[in-house]
């Protein structure tokens, strides 16, 4: 506890804000511009943010609130925080929409101007809850942000509308000033994005500014608080988001392997942004197809397959559906492709904007006739990265489709990122056929794979397709017995793969009462619960599954070895099903379907019960 | 279209097209005609054999990939040309062909057809259109007449056809033509115009389909109609037609109409000369609506062809600029772009 | 149409179409505008008001139905005309429109739609065309125009556009339209028509999306370009247009071509009289095609509209006929059809 | 052991016939009539056409080869037996693909005019099997067929090339005269069937009396065979396939429920009959259309059903993948519908005219997000009636989609069908929605039920769509507690099912060592095979699923009594994932992926090896 300024500033190791408000207030730019300073300090972090379906929901709406959380600390973290410490609400909606899940004597920094009748009104408060007592117990400091911003603006050449857009970075600079946080990347920020237009820069300068100060001279802010570095692996550190990770990944893949990358997608929410990441890297040669819809998006895919691409197509669950039958056509030619789902809350249109794992039974089972298909998980934003190339690399090898699963948490959330050098990354074996000399399209190496021999290559020229094909030969075969043996070829060469990818490690003792197993992007939440649940002496174990078809070899021995298997999903229970037929293991489902990730405390609570005895 | 042409040290011929696989079609099926047109045309390309791709959807007429011994894919249904776009855009290098029938081009792929149309890319599109869905056994098509009897309509089709040039012109390809299975030679001179365009090539085929739609094209095909019921579309030609030459096509406002060349009223003159070229494509479609019209021949020939940037150059053309100026992609600079921070 | 007014007994109003659900566009959206014009027409169409139906797909466009106060469905990306369509073949007696956007109708839907268009089923699609895709932010479309530059074509697009009104005129459709959000008046003349219309009516609609692609049709649309750049369709009046009247549309050969009518040479007796009922769709095609042309006015207004027995229709009198003839269906008599034998 | 026209008369109890041969000659056709006739003079019967994918492949090739197999029995029968007694090989090629089959001793009719020289080259026959030694051990008659059909019409005015296409009618004869059936009503069938070709009437009548005459004179055939009838209940009968069934069923369903019935389906193999035999019934008033693509087909039904039809769309598997995004359409606006998929060989086009049960999975979780749909599935060709009203019912009561699945083999396949009467079919008991008073559109009942509220009704104009809906109201709800219930109440809604569905039987013992479970069309051969372990003094208990989502509500109790329980199916262990995961009991697996049902003794040789104790 240090003095400064006449104002008091505390050490804490671990801090959760919020900054929301109206879609057109400019949260999700202010959020990711505090997370990016924060990252740079040294802090590590997480983040999550939650934005209307709408494009502009009408001004003022509960359901027009936009709200990015931020979770940031001395500590290794791994989730964007159960709930928030500090809430910026510049309006009353945001208020509404967020105090649920401000934490005990959090903070509230409300935007007083936004706070009148009307806005009252479309946030249906009856009473205005900064003056009606219905926030004791809360810190609530009352800013006038917008009369600010126009104040410290009103020399410059804006139109009055556009003064009042910069009141985000004006929010912006009180809480940088509140947490201790440099203005310079944020300054330098500006001055490129708005490099063409210098008084937009000025303003949002002048009014990132003037709120650090306000903070700085202003009475009512008592206390500034200091979060120090986390002590991270040495590196150079980046922030990224799922998507980002994912298009970076598949570049890297194409590089290591030395294969043309094709796009084949249609866009969705939120599995766009990788299209739209993709189609930037026209210099490396990234080559991106905005087809008419998910099937031609697949289809051009498998056709740049069959002609040596490594070739992708990105969806979220609808355009998963709509790429099954396709998705059959490459599972039967046996031609490498990676389909990325981002999940989202269904059924049919569901949420489209609110993250949920509920297409791990899709992608496993949802193909016609017996069509085995190797699955993957990220599990968090950048290790999208590594699963994008992993996906690649396996696809390539077993020539085979893979679909690599994420989700809108890690796809739209970030995190701090160690950037590996090209040396560290993963090792693409595989090679194309050229040789005439006793090819068959059909002929199987160690791992069943197929020749992969590309249109262009002399003296190859062969039929692939969807009719059952003859082993070896691949020529359309009706015999019986050779559909028996390809069907449970197909599903042998799954199996091999876990030949080829990392055993689990137990992450606490290798048995015991209880672990914890997931999948995909819980994985933060079920490490901080773990660790939580660990510090209060619980004995639990965890493990987090990357690779789910096939399983990795040990994943059966580990189940045996505990009295209780908690599964924590967001579905009605899917890797359940699977685990419980697989290895006839029972298994403790823990499922919300609330559009949201997991919150710590959450599957705390459920490990506590289950060991406290209190639900066996 | 020279740059393209790489010539094979050993010279093709027809049989060097054909796959070792028995061609399974019915005794009689107007497809082994356009198998055998496709397979005499190919060597006369002067491309590379490995070059040529045919890919095709689900149907009768999708089986004749495996009957031409290039690379093939026998895809699913209506799907071929997506598939073939992502191969030729990845690929542009290859010669890629599209092997599909009224069914699968235009039903259940009807939105990949209008789309690849749309973007010019440069594939090759050949309907084997017989008016009826052979491989399930019988049912009307989109391109079967209203009224048709089949096992699916019992009591008469009450869906009125697609005429396929005109929702091709619609969708703005940019080579359009139609020929038929009995005339090998038009045919083989389509397939080989088709080929040496860059774009999107389409080519209707009427197709006689023996088993379930025996004789669908008669009155265009058998001598005694032939010349009465079609026209021979010719660029630079005037449009005549008729078993002694002696009738012609006048536009009369919007509308073709047949004149009488020995009456005395009009002359060669007076005739329309067809434009292929053209580059709206007005003119097409009207010719497009001469087919099955009770007072006009039905034409066969090149509808249209203009040259427009295809696709896949654009493509090209992209990457080149953009590499051009940012230079060849760096995995390392690109992972390490960005705000980035050092921990020590 | 007389036989499918049913006067209500109490008179409706724009304000019985309202639903009881906030509006969720973005200010300034045209979307607005197109609701409005719905809302003002529909009271006036003499129908009564639980015998609409507005389907829509996925889009910004889409969630037209949750404001209006008729039954709604608002369904998956693309296939609202086939829902519609169901919909309307089963129960012929319900007035079943389409709300969709340029994504949903001319990229996913594209196939629907043209099948929509061939069959003509009597129902209304009403395309919301902003060119860009409004509710995933902003990529472009099937209807941008090329070298566009949005966030999945930061290079500019290498697409080129449909145009939609060839399409619907390529693909046989009985009603084609074009109107824009900023002409109420010109808007509720055309939903009226279509309403009015019996098959499938097709209205594309340009509309602003204020944010992603503003302004795009400003040219058209903006008092100062409006009557040089735009001409409005009226049946059976000569093509006129410009600030002044003064100019006006022959047709050369196949193409139509701006004549002045001040200069002497032409006057309104050589201009092209528009004819929205002449059966061949090649003069509404020619037409369709003066869109977004350098040297020629874009046209609003009806196309084409022809009558045809609708699908439904059809549909209709054949079980009427198959009825008359077989006697009404009867379970046990279907059930013991056929070879039978006795087991005592 | 009578004689009769100095010929041998023994009496069989139990006999399969295969009739094989070009596709052009006519072997359906010829199948067809003789079951017909088998089925008139009371024997029970099975059949199992085989023909090639292709229309009319080249002649005499052995992928060109069409067969029909049908078992007949004056016993109680279920399969179409394991292997013919009797083949009646038109070609060499039809006696190289059946010949395998054949049961040891059996009978070969050979067509010796057809092995000639070209013929057997197409057939890869190096020698003439008739002549070669090969057959030693089968009973073989080689009879001129062709020539003797000349021969008999040689006096009529058909071209030679329509005689020859008379010969199948000789074969039946043979056929006819072997076992002592009728030929009136083939003769009626012929009089009616070419009543406007006279020509062809005349020739096909001779023939076939020609053939009948030929067996009963000539030398080479030394006996024949009664199959006395079967004791069937009581009852007017008719052949019926599974396809035709399931017609038959909607309409019934449809005249039982009140509701208009709606088709909309693309055709495809084997799924196709259905629309062709429903498009006949326009004098039901029901309506067909035949859509662009499936897409189309389930949507156009999707808004059928909207519009107050019973609403059905039918299918196969790669058109059940192309419907699933639609499909979840239907789970979220809990709209009834009904899909029908004929499963036939995958994973994509696969086998298309083979049969198989892999689709299953897909059909449980083969949508986007918890998208829990109810699954049916019929048994025999006659079981395929019943149960398309089941799943028209449970459709229209519970508000929601219903997959029924059937498959190639008993879409295809006929059986004898004791004709109901409507008074014995059920009841159908849901109502429309007709009050506006208090109208909520997802208000639910005790069914969880949501009223059917449908356009055209004064006062009930809502709005539905694929968005999450709130409970109750039905508008637009990114409440997450709300998507959570809804989610879980959708899945409810298909346990509460249960309660309406009949609990499974135990044929044979209530607990013991072994069940065999077995769901759709294997049911056959899994009573045939668990009857003649029985009768070999195995102790084995067998049951059948034909509700699959819910299971019956004494599945579980029936499992947990047996010690071993076998579940065999035509896919790799579809069924045994999820008896495994949702009882936890262990399962063995018996899969064949053939195209082909399961024969009996693979069945039976498996029950022996468990209970012998051999595979423990
Ligand atoms: C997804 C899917 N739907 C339907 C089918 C069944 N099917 C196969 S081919 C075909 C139509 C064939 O007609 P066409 O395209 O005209 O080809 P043709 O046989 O006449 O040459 C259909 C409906 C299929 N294989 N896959
Ligand atoms: C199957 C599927 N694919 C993709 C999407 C994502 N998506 C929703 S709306 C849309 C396009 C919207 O554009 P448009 O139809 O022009 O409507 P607008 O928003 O411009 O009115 C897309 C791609 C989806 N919801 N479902
Ligand atoms: S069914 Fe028709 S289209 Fe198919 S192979 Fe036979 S003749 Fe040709
Ligand atoms: S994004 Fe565009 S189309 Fe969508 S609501 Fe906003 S302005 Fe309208
Ligand atoms: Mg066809
Ligand atoms: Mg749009």
């Amino acid at each position: 506890m240090e003095n400064e300024n006449g104002k008091e500033v505390k050490s804490l190791s671990d801090v959760t804000v919020m900054f929301a408000g109206d879609s057109g207030d400019g949260m999700q730019l202010t959020g990711t511009q505090f997370s990016d300073t924060t990252a740079f300090i040294g802090n590590d972090l997480n983040t999550l943010p939650d934005y209307p379906a709408e494009i502009r929901a009408p001004a003022g709406t509960i359901y027009g609130v936009s709200g990015f959380q931020l979770h940031f600390s001395s500590k290794d973290i791994h989730t964007p925080g159960d709930g928030p410490d500090v809430l910026v609400a510049m309006n009353p909606a945001a208020l509404k929409k967020y105090k649920v899940n401000l934490k005990k004597h959090g903070t509230i920094i409300a935007n007083i101007d936004a706070f009148d009748k009307k806005n009252l009104k479309l946030a249906k408060y009856d009473t205005n809850p900064l003056e009606d007592g219905s926030l004791q117990g809360y810190h609530v400091y009352k800013v006038p942000i917008t009369t600010l911003t126009q104040e410290a603006l009103k020399n410059t050449k804006l139109s009055p509308k556009d003064v009042i857009r910069s009141k985000n970075f004006f929010a912006l600079g009180i809480m940088y000033w509140m947490f201790n946080r440099p203005l310079e990347p944020t300054l330098k920020w500006i001055n490129e994005k708005f490099k063409k237009k210098h008084d937009v820069a000025e303003a949002n300068t002048i009014a990132l500014k003037a709120g650090y100060y306000y903070g700085d001279t202003t009475e009512i802010f008592t206390a500034r608080y200091i979060v120090s570095p986390a002590k991270l692996p040495k590196g150079t550190y980046r922030s990224i988001s799922g998507n980002e990770a994912t298009a970076m990944g598949f570049v890297a893949a194409s590089v290591l392997s030395g294969h043309q990358l094709y796009l084949g997608s249609y866009p969705i929410t939120p599995a766009s942004d990788i299209l739209h990441h993709l189609s930037k890297y026209k210099n490396f040669g990234v080559k991106t197809f905005q087809a008419e819809d998910e099937i031609a998006g697949i289809c051009s895919t498998i056709g740049a397959a069959f002609g040596g691409s490594l070739a992708i197509t990105t969806t979220s669950g609808p355009g998963l559906a709509l790429k099954t039958e396709a998705a059959g056509l490459a599972v039967i030619t046996e031609l490498p492709i990676v389909i990325v789902d981002v999940q989202r809350g269904g059924p049919s249109t569901g949420l489209p904007t609110k993250t949920e794992q509920a297409d791990l039974l899709q992608a496993m089972y949802g193909r016609n006739g017996e069509s085995p298909i190797a699955v993957l998980a990220a599990s968090t934003p950048s290790n999208c990265f590594f699963m994008a190339i992993e996906a690649s690399r396996i696809a390539l090898k077993f020539m085979l489709p893979v679909i690599l699963m994420t989700d809108g948490y890690i796809a739209n959330g970030t995190e701090p990122w160690r950037i590996p050098h090209e040396s560290e990354l993963p090792k693409f074996d595989h090679e194309l056929e050229t040789n005439p000399e006793g090819f068959q399209p059909y002929k199987r190496d160690e791992n069943l794979s197929r020749p992969w021999a590309v249109p262009g290559t002399p003296g190859l020229e062969h039929r692939i397709g969807g009719l059952e094909k003859e082993n070896i030969t691949g020529n359309v075969s009706y015999e019986p017995d050779n559909h028996d043996l390809m069907c449970r070829l197909r599903e042998e060469k799954i199996q091999k793969i876990s030949n080829d990818i990392p055993e689990l490690v137990v992450d606490g003792d290798e048995d015991g009462k209880l672990i914890v197993i997931g999948w995909g992007g819980t994985e933060g939440s079920i490490i901080d619960a773990v660790k939580k649940a660990r510090e209060e002496g619980f004995n639990v174990s965890r493990i987090h599954l990357k690779y789910i078809n096939p399983f990795p070899k040990n994943l059966g021995d580990i189940l045996s070895k505990f009295d209780n298997i908690l599964v924590p999903e967001i579905n009605l229970g899917q890797l359940s099903k699977i685990l419980r037929s697989t290895y006839l293991v029972n298994t403790i489902q823990f499922n919300k379907m609330r559009g949201l990730p997991f919150k710590t405390y959450e599957i705390k609570d459920k490990i506590e019960e289950i060991l406290g005895g209190s639900n066996d | 279209m020279t740059d393209k042409i790489d010539v094979q040290e050993v010279k093709l011929t027809a049989k060097d097209f054909k796959s070792d696989q028995d061609v399974r079609w019915c005794p009689g099926c107007g497809d082994y005609s356009i198998l055998a047109q496709v397979q005499r045309t190919f060597p006369t390309l002067g491309k590379k054999k490995e070059n040529f791709v045919w890919i095709s959807g689900i149907g009768c007429s999708s089986r004749f990939p495996y009957y031409m011994d290039t690379y093939g894919f026998h895809s699913i249904h209506g799907r071929a040309p997506a598939i073939a776009t992502g191969l030729k855009i990845a690929h542009p290098e290859l010669d890629v062909w599209v092997a599909t029938g009224d069914g699968d081009l235009m039903s259940i792929g009807g939105n990949h057809f209008i789309h690849a149309c749309r973007k010019n890319v440069d594939i090759k599109l050949l309907l084997f259109n017989n008016q009826i869905y052979g491989l399930t056994k019988g049912q009307y098509s989109p391109t079967s007449e209203r009224g048709k009897i089949t096992k699916s309509s019992p009591y008469g089709s009450i869906d009125y056809p697609f005429n396929p040039i005109s929702l091709a012109l619609g969708s703005n390809a940019t080579f359009v033509a139609r020929t038929v299975d009995r005339d090998p030679k038009h045919l083989q001179q389509m397939i080989k115009r088709a080929a040496e365009h860059k774009g999107t090539a389409f080519i209707e085929i009427y197709q006689n389909c023996v088993i379930f739609n025996n004789g669908a094209f008669f009155s265009l095909t058998e001598k005694e109609n032939r010349p009465e019921h079609t026209i021979v579309l010719e660029h630079g030609e005037p449009m005549i037609f008729g078993k002694n030459n002696d009738k012609g096509i006048i536009l009369d406002g919007f509308e073709p109409k047949v004149v009488n060349l020995n009456d005395g009223k009009y002359t060669i003159a007076d005739l329309i000369v067809h434009d292929e070229f053209e580059e709206s494509p007005v003119r097409a479609f009207i010719l497009s609506h001469m087919t099955n019209h009770p007072d006009l021949p039905t034409p066969f020939g090149v509808f249209r062809q203009v040259v427009i940037e295809t696709y896949n150059e654009a493509l090209e053309r992209q990457i080149k600029e953009v590499t051009e100026k940012k230079g060849k992609g760096d995995l390392d600079e690109l992972l390490f772009s960005g705000n980035t921070w050092e921990v020590a």
